[in-house]
């Protein structure tokens, strides 16, 4: 059986189900740590709106747990940013070489973000 | 007339099922073969038929040539373009006593004709199909079955196109070349670009079903054609899985052809003088529900879906179509060198969609005897391509 | 009629000019059509939403980090961005981030749902309870944070 | 059409010829009754008003996809679309979107069907047993495939509206149809081939197919239940 005569069947970066299981993946995961990092913020602090003081945001990052789960949090959110503006822009019909392209600049900033959220984390947290 | 180096071409007007037909009976048979048609292939008489594949049991009393050519046909179109049918085969149900009376005739016709058919008893029929009106006295199965109605032709066009042929939409042909006598091509009008252009050719093919009375008019000669459109009637649901006739003379609204989801009741029949101008008359429709409720009570109750008219071609003289229904279902190729004087040019036309290869046949053996080609038909046995490669070009191994 | 019969023209003319594609007709200009909801269903509605909710919180995460970069300059830059974090039109868009969250969380679990064959025949009624439970859920939100003083 | 009482719409329709820099649009008032369907009114311009006008059509019932239009913005099949059902004082009908545009309001459906796997049959033989026992619903019988192949699913598609590289859901919904029969063919095949990023994944699931489909093909569902059938196969495979 022959697929359709474009570049369907050439299509260079493989993504396929991969990226919709990752997406799926980590939107459930998401779900959660939303969850948590939302409600650690905003709804177990008493003061209006429930940000936090500068020690408070200096207290939470210390925390080995709030520490684990926010570095994940970072990775995991970042991770279906970029699989969601990859699906954004792909369906633009980009050529194979914008893909490439797409894929390899979405690669750097995801990179970048959480090399970035680590960096903020680590200095915060070592500053408590 | 120009010497023959290239060779011959042919020029078929008309992309109704026998053109494809032709096209490829032609194409196979080394004919250089160009196809106009000046809407979408099928969109004249072909594509809006009842999508029945006929046994020839509704011919089978009164007109036996054409009940003849039914059965021959349904049996090669089974062979050559599989998948194209729903083999579920059809009944002729009595419901009535006068419809009783018909009965032996009936079972005689199918007899004589080579029709297998079996009679059932109304308990094996209402087994079946229990959607029959439950009244039913008797029942008789018959060999019909469902086609598509544009996709089976289009597998025709589909390999008429892998072998060579030119296969033109929306080409319209705005006048013929007479030359001394002899018509030598078509003037056309693109309607994709609105260019005109000439297609010159040996032999001009008038496959126009009831528009081949408007075309012969353009080389100056007639064509007994009376243009006869019936009205179909398409409702929800699938209310039978064969192809419900009732069994007596042929008459309105006595067929019903499943067709996916829906229901196909159809037909009456009427004449008219532009097969363009048709109306769909309220009290046909009406008709339809009335008649098509005697076999099937649920058509009734069923939602509407649709309600059009297709024009059939009966061959036959204005004095001779009374009522349409009267002429014969068979068709005609007339070599209009030999009854109008007019050379190069031949009219193919009547007949109906079960019976488009063998017309094709007939016409394609008369326009290879005017050419001098001796290439045999080759259609009864060349298995078609799927209907899509007609608009891809796809050749499918 | 009558044309001189010359050298065959052919019909090279007609199917060469057919050879070139036509214009595409589209609904809206390029990527409007994503969010382009007239005359659409449900099922477009919400990839709408879903659309503009995740454009929405990728910008949310990146204007999020720069504003926690004031947190590297210390107390003092931190204290005045809390100022002006809680006027009350800066809560509020916290409620609209709060939308945009449960929009698309919700959306996302039904879209895995399905797209993992699981109530494919129910995707509207499942949409419709994501926004039950969604504008439940942004109610009790919106009060905690704008009923704090 | 007869005796019906008869009022005048106005109809505004899509105008396009092969080498015109840009389409336009054409009214005209044309007599309509109660049944009148955007066919209709286009036959009848054809036929009184303008012949250069070019249609698509066949059947007239729905049953072979070739009128599919947008009328007033919505995708339907012609023969089917009674003007009565819609709202407006103008009727405006365009050809469908995401494919060319050959001639006026007609596509070019090459390539929408350049997009179905190959090969591509159409109507499956009807498994008739007659010693079969009555079956509760008669629907059970029904084998004829349902998808007409208008590309109204296509044009409906908010992804085809950007991206002219998906299959469609049309042709994804016909190799989840083969493989859920697939009655000898190449399931393998079928299933790599779907397993693309122009394939069942580009899919987001915003319906609109199946809201459009004029014969209750549900694409939609169907571009689901082929991703479902793709992880198994997955899970199968690493197993």
């Amino acid at each position: 059986m022959a697929a359709r005569t474009t570049d369907a069947t050439t299509s260079a970066p493989a993504g396929r189900s991969r990226t919709w299981v990752w997406t799926a993946g980590t939107g459930v995961a998401l779900l959660a740590l939303v969850t948590i990092h939302m409600v650690a913020h905003h709804f177990v602090v008493e003061r209006m709106g429930g940000l936090r003081t500068y020690e408070d945001v200096l207290d939470y990052v210390a925390n080995p747990v709030m520490f684990v789960i926010e570095c994940v949090f970072l990775v995991v959110v970042t991770i279906h940013s970029m699989l969601g503006l990859r699906s954004v822009l792909f369906d633009f019909g980009l050529s194979d070489r914008a893909k490439r392209l797409t894929d390899r600049g979405l690669i750097a900033l995801g990179v970048l973000t959480v090399a970035y959220g680590f960096l903020l984390i680590g200095v915060l947290a070592s500053r408590a | 007339m120009s010497a023959r180096s290239a060779p011959a071409r042919v020029l078929i007007v008309g992309g109704g099922g026998t053109g494809g037909a032709l096209a490829h009976d032609l194409a196979l048979r080394g004919v250089r073969v160009t196809l106009v048609e000046r809407g979408e292939l099928t969109s004249g008489t072909t594509g809006r038929h009842h999508g029945l594949l006929h046994s020839g049991g509704r011919y089978a009393v009164n007109d036996q040539e054409s009940a003849i050519e039914c059965i021959e046909e349904n049996r090669i179109l089974r062979t050559i373009a599989p998948g194209s049918f729903e083999e579920n085969d059809g009944l002729f149900v009595a419901v009535t006593d006068e419809d009783m009376e018909y009965l032996p005739a009936f079972l005689e016709g199918c007899a004589a004709t080579g029709i297998p058919a079996q009679q059932l008893t109304p308990e094996e029929t209402l087994r079946l199909e229990p959607n029959l009106n439950p009244e039913l006295k008797a029942a008789v199965r018959v060999p019909d079955a469902t086609m598509d109605a544009m996709r089976m032709p289009l597998r025709f066009f589909a390999t008429a196109k892998k072998n060579g042929a030119e296969i033109l939409n929306y080409v319209d042909v705005t006048g013929l070349i007479v030359q001394q006598g002899t018509v030598t091509g078509a003037a056309v009008r693109d309607l994709v670009t609105g260019r005109e252009a000439r297609i010159d050719a040996d032999i001009v093919v008038n496959a126009t079903g009831p528009w081949s009375e408007q075309v012969a008019q353009m080389a100056g000669v007639d064509v007994p054609i009376q243009p006869s459109p019936g009205v179909m009637l398409a409702v929800r649901g699938r209310l039978c899985n064969m192809v419900m006739n009732r069994l007596h003379k042929s008459g309105d609204g006595d067929i019903i052809v499943p067709q996916r989801a829906l229901s196909v009741v159809g037909t009456s029949s009427w004449k008219v003088e532009d097969p363009d101008d048709l109306s769909v008359p309220e009290d046909h429709v009406r008709r339809m529900i009335e008649e098509g409720s005697k076999l099937i009570p649920a058509v009734r109750q069923a939602t509407f879906r649709a309600a059009w008219s297709a024009a059939r071609p009966l061959i036959g003289t204005k004095e001779e179509a009374d009522s349409g229904r009267e002429l014969s279902r068979t068709f005609k190729t007339i070599d209009h060198a030999v009854e109008d004087a007019i050379e190069g040019f031949v009219t193919i036309t009547g007949g109906k969609g079960t019976t488009l290869r063998g017309m094709a046949e007939v016409c394609a053996d008369v326009v290879c005897t005017k050419l001098g080609i001796e290439e045999a038909c080759r259609t009864r046995e060349t298995v078609l391509l799927p209907h899509d490669a007609a608009f891809t070009g796809r050749a499918v191994a | 009629m009558s044309v001189r019969r010359g050298a065959d023209p052919g019909t090279e003319g007609i199917r060469s000019a057919r050879d070139d594609v036509g214009p595409i007709p589209r609904k809206n200009v390029g990527p409007v059509a994503w969010f382009d909801i007239r005359k659409r269903g449900l099922g477009q509605f919400a990839f709408s939403l879903n659309r503009l909710t995740g454009l929405g919180l990728v910008f949310y995460l990146y204007l999020h980090l720069a504003v926690l970069s004031t947190l590297f300059r210390g107390q003092e830059a931190w204290d005045d961005f809390l100022g002006i974090a809680t006027t009350k039109a800066f809560l509020l868009l916290d409620v609209l981030l709060v939308f945009g969250l449960l929009a698309h969380g919700l959306n996302g679990l039904r879209l895995a749902l399905i797209g993992s064959g699981r109530g494919i025949d129910h995707q509207k009624a499942l949409y419709r309870s994501c926004q039950v439970i969604g504008t439940i859920l942004l109610l009790g939100a919106a009060l905690h944070i704008l009923g704090g003083d | 059409m007869s005796a019906e009482t008869q009022t005048t719409r106005r109809i505004r329709v899509f105008r396009y010829k092969r080498g015109d820099d840009e389409h336009r649009y054409d009214e005209f008032d044309v007599p309509v009754s109660e049944r009148s369907t955007a066919l209709d009114a286009l036959r009848w311009i054809q036929l009184r008003q303008d012949p250069t006008l070019a249609l698509r059509h066949s059947c007239f019932h729905a049953s072979c996809g070739t009128c599919g239009v947008r009328v007033n913005g919505r995708e339907g099949l012609g023969c089917v679309t009674a003007l009565s059902d819609v709202s407006g004082d103008t009727v405006t009908i365009e050809p469908l979107a995401n494919l060319p545009v050959l001639n006026d309001v007609v596509s070019d459906v090459t390539p929408f069907m350049e997009r179905f796997p190959e090969p591509h049959p159409y109507i499956r033989k009807s498994e008739f047993i007659s010693e079969a026992d009555t079956p509760d619903d008669v629907d059970a019988y029904g084998r004829f495939e349902d998808c007409i192949e208008c590309g109204i699913c296509l044009s409906a598609c908010p992804v085809a509206a950007t991206d002219d590289t998906y299959f469609g859901p049309a042709a994804l919904a016909y190799a989840q149809r083969m493989l859920e029969e697939a009655r000898g063919a190449d399931r393998e095949a079928l299933l790599d081939w779907a397993d693309s990023e122009h394939g069942a994944w580009r899919c987001h699931a915003s319906f609109e197919c199946t809201e459009a489909c004029p014969s209750d093909v549900r694409p939609a569902q169907r571009i689901m239940l082929l991703r479902k059938e793709l992880g198994n196969r997955k899970k199968e495979v690493s197993s």
